[in-house]
C-alpha cells in the first residue's frame, strides 16, 4: 500500500515535474482568443469535426477555415460561445434574410430558340444571351439549385422557388445567377417585384407578359414612399409596409405577393369595386 | 434542466454511439455475443456514473489547466477498479472482453460526458446523466450484437434458433461488425430524414 | 512514308463520305446582296472602331473601321454602297449583341485602287513591310480562331518554323481543301512571305492523308524547294488544332497555357497564307473567303462569300425549312444559330444545315470507362473535370489543367454513359473566369 | 535466423494481418474521424506511428523495471494511460518549439493521440502477450504502420465518396462504415501468411 | 420572328453511338464460350447457379432502385453482367440460397448502396465472392468432378489448384520433403494436366476451369476495344513471374508456373473482373501498377495464407488501393513541365 503511495507520487511528481519544466522552458506564444476557443470546445479529442481533435479544430475556427458551429457534438452552445469569442454575434437589429427571385418569367417570357444544350445557366448566358426574348430573366436551367449549398432551391416550373425553411440568406445563389436575379431579402417582406426588365415599357412587354412596363402606378399608389420605378421597380424594404397596395395596382402583375412560401396574385381593386374582372384579366399592357 | 431530458438525450436523442459515434472500438469489438455486450454495457454505466459523480463533485476543485489528465486519472482509476472486480466475480467476461476493458479508460464517451457535462452540472444530474448514457450505449451495442450474434451463430445469447448452414461466420469476424454498424446507421439515417422532411414540408 | 501522329483523338465515323458532300463540287460566288452586316468584333481581341458614318457612300476594299489597340484588326467593305446604319445587332456568331456596320449595296461595283505588286517585288518585301500588310489588310486567322495574324509576327521570340494548317479535320469542312485545290500556288507563296515576315527559316505545310490529291500536288510544286516542306498526315481529330499539329509534327509540346510562338513557332491556315498573298500582290485587303454550305442541302458546296452576307443570302428558304438545326463552323466544334439572319463573319468556314440533333441518350454515371482521357489531345481526365464541376468544386479545376482544354469535343463524342462532358468543362471554365 | 523472422513476422503481421484497425478495431474513432481527408490521414498516421514506438519504450520500461519490482502490476492501465498522456504533451511542447515544420503537419494530430484506445491497446497488448523489448517496439512499429496504411487508403476512398451519388441515407458514416467492411474482408486474405 | 425555332446547343454535335448497354452486351457475350464451357462440364448444376444468381441480381438491381426511387436502370445489363460473374465464381454444387445471398451483396450492398453503376469502389462480384468464402467456407470448397457431378475427395484425387497450393504449404512450412511429393504428382502428368486445364476438364467454380473458353472471351473483349489489355498482360504477366522465381528458387520445373497460372481463377479474375472498368485505375500506368500489384498479391496469398484462392481478395484489395493509384497517377497535361515529386518530400 505504502509503496504504491509512493510510486505514484514519485511517479506524479515526476511527470509533472517534467511537464511543467517544458512548458516554462519551450513556451510558444499563441493568441489567446485561439486558446479560448480551444477552451470552449468540449476537449473531448474525438476527431468528429473532421479535424485532428479539438485545438485543430479551434485553430481552423480562429483562422476562419471552419464555421463556429464546427463541433458536433457540442452542438448549438459550443457554437454560440465560440461566436462570441469570434465577434460574430447575432446582430439582433438586422431582420433575418431569405433569397428571392425578381424573375416570373417562365412560359410568360417569350423564348426566341429552343435550347436543348447543358443546363448550365452560365453557358446559356453565352449563347445569344439565353433563350428568351428578355434578356433579363430566367433561363430556368437551375444553376442556382445546383449551388445552393443546403439543398434550399427547387425548380418549379422553370422557375427556382426558394424553401424559407431550409435557407440560410448564405448569399451563394446570388453570386451563382449569371442574370442577377436571386436577392437576399427580409423574411417578412410580402410583396416583391418579380422583374428585373430594364427594357422600355413597349419591348419589356413584348418580350414577356409580367415584365414591368415602367407605368409608375406602383409609385403612386404607395403611401409609404416605398416604391420606385429607376431601369424597373424597385422596393425599399426599410420603408415598405406589405399593405399590398403597389401589386393591387400594378397592370403586368410584375408585383407579387408571397403567402407562405407560395407566390399569390393580387387582383386588382378596380375589379373589385367594378365587379367584372374581364378586361383587367384579358389585358396584357 | 429537467431530468427526462437529461434521460431522453442520453438513450437516443444523443445516443453515444448511433448520434454522436463516439466509443466506436468497443462497440465494433466486443459485440460478437450479446452476453459480451450486456457484459461491456454494464461496465461501461457503472465506470460512467461513476466518473460522473466523481468529476461533479470535484469539479469546483479541480484547476482548469490540469483538468483533463485529472479526468483521465479519475477514469483510469475507476476502470482498474472494475477490471479487478470483473476479474475476480466473472472471470469468463474478463478473458472475453480482453483488452477491451481496460481500454474504456481512453472511450471518448467517458471524456465526453465529464468534459462537457459532468464539469458544468450538479452531482444529481451527472448521476443520471451517467446511467442515461450508459444504457444508451448498452442499448445500442445490444442492437449490434444481436445481428452479428444471431447471423453468426444462429443463436440469441446462446439459444440456438437458426440451423447451422445458414451461419454466417463472416458477421462475428470485423467485416461483419462494421458492415452491421453502417447498415443500422444507413437504416436510421433513411427514417430520421424522413422525419426532417416532414417537418421542413409543414 | 512517314505519316505524322499525335497522342489521344478519334476517328469520327462516316467522316468520309461527309467530306465526299463537296469535294468535288466547284466554288460558287453567289451574287452580290443588297446589305451587307459588318460586326465590328469579327475578331478575337477588341472591337475595331468605325472610320466611316452613317449615310457615308464607300467603295469596296474601303476601310470601314479601323482597328482598336494590337490586338484588334481592320474591317474593309466587300462591296461599294453606302452605310445605312451603325448599330447593336445581335446577329452576331458570338451571340452576344455587337455593334455592325451596316451597308446598301449600290450594285455600282465601284473599287478603291490595290496597290499591286509582282510577285519578284513581292518576294524584295522587308519583314516589317510585310507585317504591316497583315495589320492594314486586317488579316486574321481563318482557321476559325480569328486570331489577329500581324500579332504572331510581332512578338521579339525568334521564330523557328512557320506551319501552314491544311489539315482540316472536321468531318464536313472542305473549304481549306478547295483553297489548296485552286490555289497551290498563292498558298505557297502566302507561305514565303510569312517565312519572310517572321524570319524563320523553315516552313511547312500540314495536309491530311484523306486529301492525298492536294498532297501529290503540293509536292510537284515543291519539288526542289527546301525552304518548305509538305508533311503528310494520319487522318485522326482533332489534327487540326494548333497545339496538337505542332507537338505531331515537331514532337515539341507548346508549354502549359501559352501559344506556339512561346515555342518560336507560328501556325497559320491555308486560307490565311492565301489571304496574305492576295494581300501582298494584288493589295486586297480581307473581305472575301472560302467556306462550305453542307449537310441536309440540296446542293451542297464550296462558296467564295464577301465577308457580312447574311446566312439568309446563300441558301434556299427551302433548305432552311427542312432543318432544324443551323451549325456555323464544324460539326465538332461549332455552334448553332437560332436565325439566319446571321452574317458570315471572318471565322466562319462552314455552314451546316441538320435535321436534327444527334439522339443521345439520357446522362447517366460515369461507368470510369477513361475513354475520354485514353482520347484526350490534351491529356487531360475529363470525367474527372466533370465530376468536380458538378459539385461545385471549381478551386480545383486549374490543378486538373483546365486551361489545357482546347473544347475539340472528343470527350463528349466517345461518352458511352452520353455525358456532355465538354458542357461541364465550358460550364467550370466561365465559372472560373468569373471569379 | 528464428528470431529474426520472428520479428520480421512481428511487424508484418501489425501491418496486415491483426492490422490495428481493420481487425482489433484499436483507434476507430481517429479512424472514421480523420479520414475525410488524405492529408490529414497521412500526418495522423505518422503520429500515430511515432507515438505507439515511443509509448511503448516508456511503458515497457516503467513496467518491467518499476511494476514488476514492486508487484504493482495491477496498476498498468493507470500508469500506462498517465505516462502516454504526459509523453504526448511532451513531445507536443518539444516539437512546437523546435522542430516547426515537423509540428506543423504532425504536431496538430498530438493531442488526438491521447485518448487514441491504439496507443494504450497495443502497449497492454505488448505486456499481455509476453514480447520482449524489442519484439515490442517492433509490433508497435508495424501497428502503426498498418494503422498509416490503412488510414490513407480509407481516406483516399473517403474522398472519392464524397463525389458520388450515394443514397442520402448512406451519406457519410454509413457508406465509410460499409467501405471499412470490405476493407477489412480484403485484409482478411492475408490471414495465415505467417 | 418566324414560328419555327431552331435548336441551339452545344457542340459537338455528333455521337459516336458507343454506350455502356452495347460494352455490358459485349462482356456478356464475351463471357458465352465460359458459360457454355461450364454447362458442358457441370451440366444441371451450372445451368441452376448461373439462372439463380442473374436473375436473383436483376431482381435486386430492379427492387433496390424502386426502394431507392431511382430511375430504373435494369436495362443497362449490369446487373446481368455482375450475376453472370459472381454465378461463375461459385463451385456448381453451390446452395441456391447461398448463391442469392450473393447477388444481395454485391448488388444492393457494394453496388446500389454506392449509388449504382459506375460509383462502386469495389467490385460487386469479387466482393460477394470473397463474403460468401468467409461466412460459408465449408460449402464454397466443396469442389464437384466435371461431368460426373461427384464430389472431389481431398484425400484421392483433387483440384489442379489444391495440388499446387499443397506444393506451396509444404515449401512454406520448410518441409521441402512433403513438397517434392506432392510435386512429383504434378510432375508426373504436367502435360496432361495442362490440356486438362486449357479443355477445362477439372474441378473447380464453374467459370475458371476452361482456359480456352476464357481465352476466346478475352479475344473478343479486345477486338471490340471492352477492356484495358495492359490490365491482363501485367496481370497474368506479373503472377507468372513471381512463380517463375519461386520455382527457381525451389527448383520445381519448367512447367510449374504454366500450370499454377492457369489453375485456379488466376485467368477468369484478369480477364472478367480485374478489367472492370468502375474498380480500375483510369490511367495507362495505373493500370499497370494495378496488374502488377494483383500479380504479386493473388500469388501471394495463394502461397501463404490459409485461403485456397488468392485472385478475390487480391482484386479487393487493389480496388481499395485505386483511389489513391488514380490520384499519383494522373496523365501529365499537355504542355505542362513534370514537377517533380521528389523535392517536395
Amino acid at each position: 500500500m505504502l509503496e504504491t503511495l509512493i510510486i505514484f507520487l514519485i511517479l506524479g511528481l515526476l511527470l509533472g515535474a517534467i511537464l511543467t519544466f517544458a512548458s516554462v522552458k519551450f513556451h510558444v506564444e499563441t493568441d489567446p482568443k485561439l486558446e479560448e476557443i480551444i477552451e470552449a470546445l468540449p476537449g473531448a479529442n474525438c476527431g468528429a469535426c473532421g479535424y485532428p481533435g479539438c485545438s485543430g479544430c479551434g485553430k481552423a475556427i480562429f483562422e476562419g477555415k471552419a464555421p463556429v458551429n464546427s463541433c458536433p457534438v457540442g452542438g448549438s452552445p459550443t457554437a454560440i460561445a465560440i461566436a462570441g469569442i469570434m465577434g460574430i454575434e447575432a446582430n439582433s437589429d438586422q431582420k433575418p434574410l431569405v433569397a428571392r427571385v425578381k424573375c416570373n418569367g417562365a412560359d410568360n417570357a417569350k423564348a426566341i430558340y429552343e435550347y436543348s444544350g447543358a443546363k448550365s445557366c452560365l453557358l446559356a448566358k453565352n449563347s445569344f444571351s439565353g433563350m428568351k426574348l428578355c434578356d433579363f430573366g430566367c433561363f430556368g436551367l437551375g444553376t442556382c439549385a445546383v449551388s445552393c449549398p443546403f439543398d434550399a432551391i427547387e425548380m418549379v416550373n422553370g422557375l427556382p422557388k426558394v424553401n424559407a425553411k431550409k435557407c440560410t440568406a448564405c448569399g451563394i445563389c446570388v453570386k451563382a445567377c449569371p442574370q442577377f436575379l436571386m436577392e437576399l431579402i427580409p423574411q417578412d417582406q410580402k410583396v416583391l417585384v418579380n422583374c428585373n426588365n430594364t427594357d422600355k415599357g413597349k419591348n419589356a412587354i413584348s418580350s414577356c407578359k409580367v415584365a414591368c412596363i415602367k407605368c409608375k402606378k406602383c409609385e403612386k399608389a404607395c403611401n409609404f414612399d416605398a416604391i420606385h420605378v429607376g431601369g424597373v421597380a424597385v422596393i425599399d424594404y426599410t420603408k415598405c409596409t406589405n399593405c399590398r397596395a403597389c401589386a393591387e395596382v400594378c397592370p403586368t402583375h410584375a408585383i407579387l405577393v408571397y403567402e407562405k412560401n407560395n407566390i399569390v396574385k393580387v387582383v386588382a381593386k378596380v375589379e373589385e369595386k367594378s365587379g367584372c374582372s374581364g378586361c383587367s384579366a384579358n389585358c396584357e399592357r | 434542466m429537467k431530468i427526462s431530458d437529461i434521460f431522453k438525450d442520453g438513450i437516443y436523442r444523443k445516443n453515444a454511439i448511433l448520434i454522436m459515434l463516439l466509443g466506436m472500438c468497443p462497440t465494433l469489438a466486443v459485440t460478437t455475443t450479446l452476453s459480451n455486450a450486456i457484459g461491456m454495457g454494464i461496465s461501461v454505466i457503472v465506470i460512467l456514473t461513476l466518473s460522473n459523480i466523481s468529476i461533479s463533485i470535484m469539479r469546483k476543485v479541480i484547476p482548469a489547466a490540469v483538468r483533463i489528465p485529472a479526468y483521465i486519472g479519475i477514469i483510469a482509476a475507476l476502470v482498474t477498479i472494475i477490471e479487478m472486480l470483473i476479474h475476480a466475480y466473472v472471470p469468463t467476461l474478463y478473458v472475453s472482453l480482453g483488452i477491451y476493458l481496460p481500454l474504456i479508460v481512453v472511450n471518448c464517451i467517458i471524456l465526453e460526458r465529464a468534459e462537457s457535462f459532468a464539469s458544468k452540472n450538479n452531482i444529481l444530474h451527472s448521476t443520471i446523466d451517467g446511467i442515461a448514457v450508459g444504457i444508451g450505449f448498452t442499448l445500442a451495442m445490444l442492437l449490434i450484437a444481436f445481428f452479428r450474434e444471431l447471423l453468426g451463430t444462429g443463436a440469441i445469447l446462446g439459444f440456438t434458433i437458426l440451423p447451422a448452414s445458414t451461419n454466417m461466420l463472416i458477421m462475428i469476424l470485423p467485416p461483419g461488425a462494421f458492415l452491421t454498424l453502417g447498415i443500422i446507421l444507413g437504416v436510421m439515417g433513411h427514417y430520421s430524414n424522413k422525419k426532417k422532411e416532414e417537418l421542413e414540408n409543414e | 512514308m512517314k505519316k505524322f501522329s499525335f497522342k489521344g483523338g478519334i476517328h469520327i465515323h462516316g467522316s468520309a463520305a461527309k467530306k465526299a458532300l463537296t469535294t468535288n463540287s466547284q466554288i460558287i460566288i453567289p451574287k452580290d446582296p443588297e446589305y451587307l452586316y459588318l460586326p465590328l468584333n469579327q475578331q478575337l481581341g477588341k472591337p475595331s472602331v468605325p472610320v466611316v458614318e452613317v449615310g457615308d457612300q464607300v467603295k469596296a476594299g474601303q476601310l470601314l473601321a479601323i482597328k482598336d489597340g494590337g490586338f484588334s484588326a481592320n474591317i474593309h467593305s466587300p462591296i461599294s454602297g453606302v452605310i445605312e446604319h451603325i448599330d447593336f445587332f445581335i446577329n452576331e456568331p458570338t451571340g452576344q449583341l455587337s455593334k455592325s456596320i451596316v451597308i446598301k449595296n449600290d450594285f455600282s461595283n465601284q473599287e478603291v485602287e490595290y496597290i499591286s505588286r509582282s510577285t519578284e517585288d513581292a518576294m524584295k518585301l522587308t519583314a516589317k513591310n510585310i507585317v504591316d500588310i497583315m495589320e492594314e489588310s486586317g488579316l486574321v486567322g481563318l482557321g476559325g480562331a480569328t486570331f489577329p495574324t500581324p500579332i504572331k509576327y510581332l512578338g521579339d521570340k525568334k521564330c523557328s518554323a512557320v506551319i501552314l494548317n491544311g489539315i482540316e479535320c472536321e468531318p464536313y469542312n472542305t473549304a481549306d481543301y478547295a483553297i489548296m485545290k485552286n490555289h497551290c500556288k498563292e498558298v505557297i507563296r502566302g507561305l514565303k512571305y510569312m517565312l519572310i515576315a517572321s524570319g524563320a527559316p523553315k516552313g511547312y505545310i500540314c495536309i491530311e492523308d484523306n486529301k492525298m490529291d492536294v498532297y501529290e500536288t503540293f509536292r510537284q510544286t515543291l519539288s526542289g524547294d527546301t525552304d518548305i516542306q509538305v508533311a503528310l498526315f494520319k487522318e485522326k481529330y482533332p489534327q487540326g488544332a494548333e497545339k496538337q499539329l505542332v507537338s505531331a509534327l515537331l514532337n515539341q509540346e507548346v508549354t502549359y497555357g501559352g501559344l506556339p510562338i512561346d515555342i518560336g513557332v507560328i501556325v497559320n491556315n491555308v486560307g490565311t497564307a492565301k489571304a496574305l498573298c492576295d494581300a501582298v500582290e494584288l493589295g486586297k485587303p480581307l473581305t472575301h473567303h472560302y467556306l462550305t454550305i453542307t449537310g441536309n442541302v440540296k446542293s451542297p458546296s464550296n462558296y467564295y462569300v464577301p465577308i457580312g452576307i447574311l446566312f439568309k443570302d446563300l441558301i434556299d428558304d427551302e433548305d432552311f425549312d427542312k432543318n432544324n438545326v443551323l451549325l456555323a463552323g464544324g460539326l465538332m466544334m461549332g455552334k448553332t444559330m437560332y436565325t439566319e439572319m446571321t452574317p458570315v463573319t471572318k471565322g466562319i468556314n462552314a455552314i451546316i444545315l441538320l435535321e436534327d440533333l444527334p439522339k443521345v441518350g439520357p446522362e447517366l454515371q460515369c461507368v470510369r470507362c477513361s475513354s475520354c482521357i485514353d482520347n484526350c489531345p490534351a491529356f487531360l481526365s475529363p470525367t474527372n473535370l466533370a465530376q468536380l464541376v458538378k459539385n461545385n468544386k471549381y478551386d480545383t479545376l486549374n490543378e486538373y489543367g483546365i486551361v489545357a482544354c482546347i473544347e475539340c469535343g472528343t470527350c463528349s463524342y466517345v461518352c458511352p454513359s452520353h455525358i456532355p462532358l465538354l458542357d461541364y468543362i465550358r460550364h467550370g471554365k466561365l465559372e472560373l473566369r468569373r471569379r | 535466423m528464428n528470431n529474426l523472422s520472428l520479428y520480421f513476422g512481428l511487424v508484418f503481421s501489425g501491418i496486415l494481418i491483426k492490422n490495428v484497425l481493420l481487425s482489433q478495431f484499436l483507434g476507430i474513432c481517429s479512424f472514421l474521424g480523420v479520414s475525410k481527408k488524405t492529408s490529414s490521414a497521412v500526418g495522423m498516421g505518422m503520429a500515430v506511428t511515432v507515438v505507439l514506438v515511443v509509448a511503448t519504450i516508456a511503458s515497457y520500461a516503467f513496467y518491467y523495471l518499476v511494476q514488476v519490482p514492486f508487484h504493482l502490476e495491477f496498476l498498468r492501465t493507470i500508469s500506462f494511460i498517465i505516462i502516454i498522456a504526459a509523453i504526448v504533451q511532451l513531445i507536443e511542447v518539444v516539437m512546437k518549439k523546435y522542430m516547426r515544420g515537423l509540428y506543423e503537419s504532425l504536431g496538430v494530430y498530438l493531442p488526438l493521440i491521447t485518448t487514441n484506445c491504439a496507443v494504450l491497446g497495443i502497449a497492454i497488448l505488448n505486456i499481455n502477450n509476453g514480447y520482449d523489448f524489442l519484439g515490442s517496439i517492433l509490433y508497435a512499429l508495424g501497428s502503426g504502420l498498418g494503422f498509416l496504411l490503412v488510414i490513407v487508403l480509407f481516406s483516399a476512398i473517403r474522398e472519392k465518396l464524397e463525389l458520388l451519388d450515394i443514397p442520402e441515407a448512406f451519406k457519410g458514416l454509413p457508406i465509410a462504415l460499409i467501405t471499412a467492411a470490405f476493407m477489412s474482408l480484403a485484409f482478411i486474405g492475408f490471414g495465415g501468411i505467417l | 420572328m418566324e414560328n419555327k425555332m431552331r435548336k441551339v446547343t452545344w457542340s459537338p454535335f455528333a455521337h459516336s453511338g458507343n454506350s455502356v448497354n452495347m460494352a455490358m452486351l459485349d462482356v456478356i457475350i464475351s463471357l458465352i464460350p465460359v458459360i457454355i464451357a461450364s454447362v458442358l462440364f457441370f451440366r444441371m448444376g451450372s445451368v441452376l447457379v448461373l439462372l439463380t444468381t442473374t436473375a436473383s441480381a436483376v431482381a435486386f438491381e430492379y427492387i433496390s432502385r424502386l426502394v431507392l426511387k431511382r430511375y430504373n436502370s435494369c436495362q443497362d445489363l449490369s446487373a446481368v453482367v455482375t450475376g453472370l460473374i459472381l454465378g461463375l465464381t461459385l463451385p456448381p454444387s453451390t446452395p441456391l440460397i447461398i448463391a442469392v445471398l450473393g447477388s444481395l451483396i454485391a448488388i444492393v450492398v457494394v453496388k446500389q448502396l454506392f449509388g449504382g453503376i459506375g460509383n462502386n469502389v469495389f467490385n460487386p462480384a469479387a466482393a460477394a465472392r470473397a463474403f460468401l468464402l468467409i461466412a460459408f467456407s465449408v460449402p464454397l470448397t466443396n469442389w464437384v468432378n466435371p461431368m460426373t457431378s461427384t464430389y472431389v475427395d481431398a484425400t484421392t484425387s483433387a483440384t489442379p489448384l489444391s495440388l499446387v497450393k499443397t506444393v506451396m504449404m509444404n515449401i512454406k512450412t520448410g518441409d521441402m520433403e512433403a513438397a517434392r511429393t506432392a510435386y512429383s504428382v504434378i510432375e508426373s502428368n504436367s502435360w496432361g494436366l495442362i490440356k486438362l486445364l486449357f479443355t477445362g476438364e477439372v474441378a473447380g467454380s464453374l467459370g475458371e476451369t476452361s482456359a480456352i473458353a476464357i481465352i476466346i472471351g478475352l479475344i473478343y473483349l479486345i477486338v471490340k476495344k471492352r477492356i484495358h489489355t495492359e490490365i491482363v498482360t501485367s496481370y497474368v504477366g506479373s503472377a507468372f513471374l513471381v512463380t517463375v522465381i519461386l520455382s527457381l528458387v525451389y527448383d520445381l520445373g519448367p512447367l510449374f508456373p504454366l500450370i499454377s497460372i492457369l489453375a485456379g481463377s488466376l485467368l477468369f479474375g484478369a480477364v472478367f473482373m480485374a478489367t472492370d472498368w468502375v474498380t480500375s485505375p483510369m490511367t495507362k500506368k495505373g493500370r499497370i501498377i494495378f496488374g502488377i500489384g494483383l500479380g504479386v498479391l493473388t500469388i501471394v496469398i495463394r502461397t501463404f495464407s490459409n485461403f485456397p484462392e488468392g485472385v478475390v481478395f487480391s482484386i479487393l484489395i487493389m480496388n481499395m488501393v485505386t483511389p489513391l493509384i488514380d490520384r499519383h497517377t494522373g496523365n501529365r497535361i499537355f504542355g505542362k513541365v513534370k514537377v517533380k515529386s521528389n523535392e517536395k518530400k
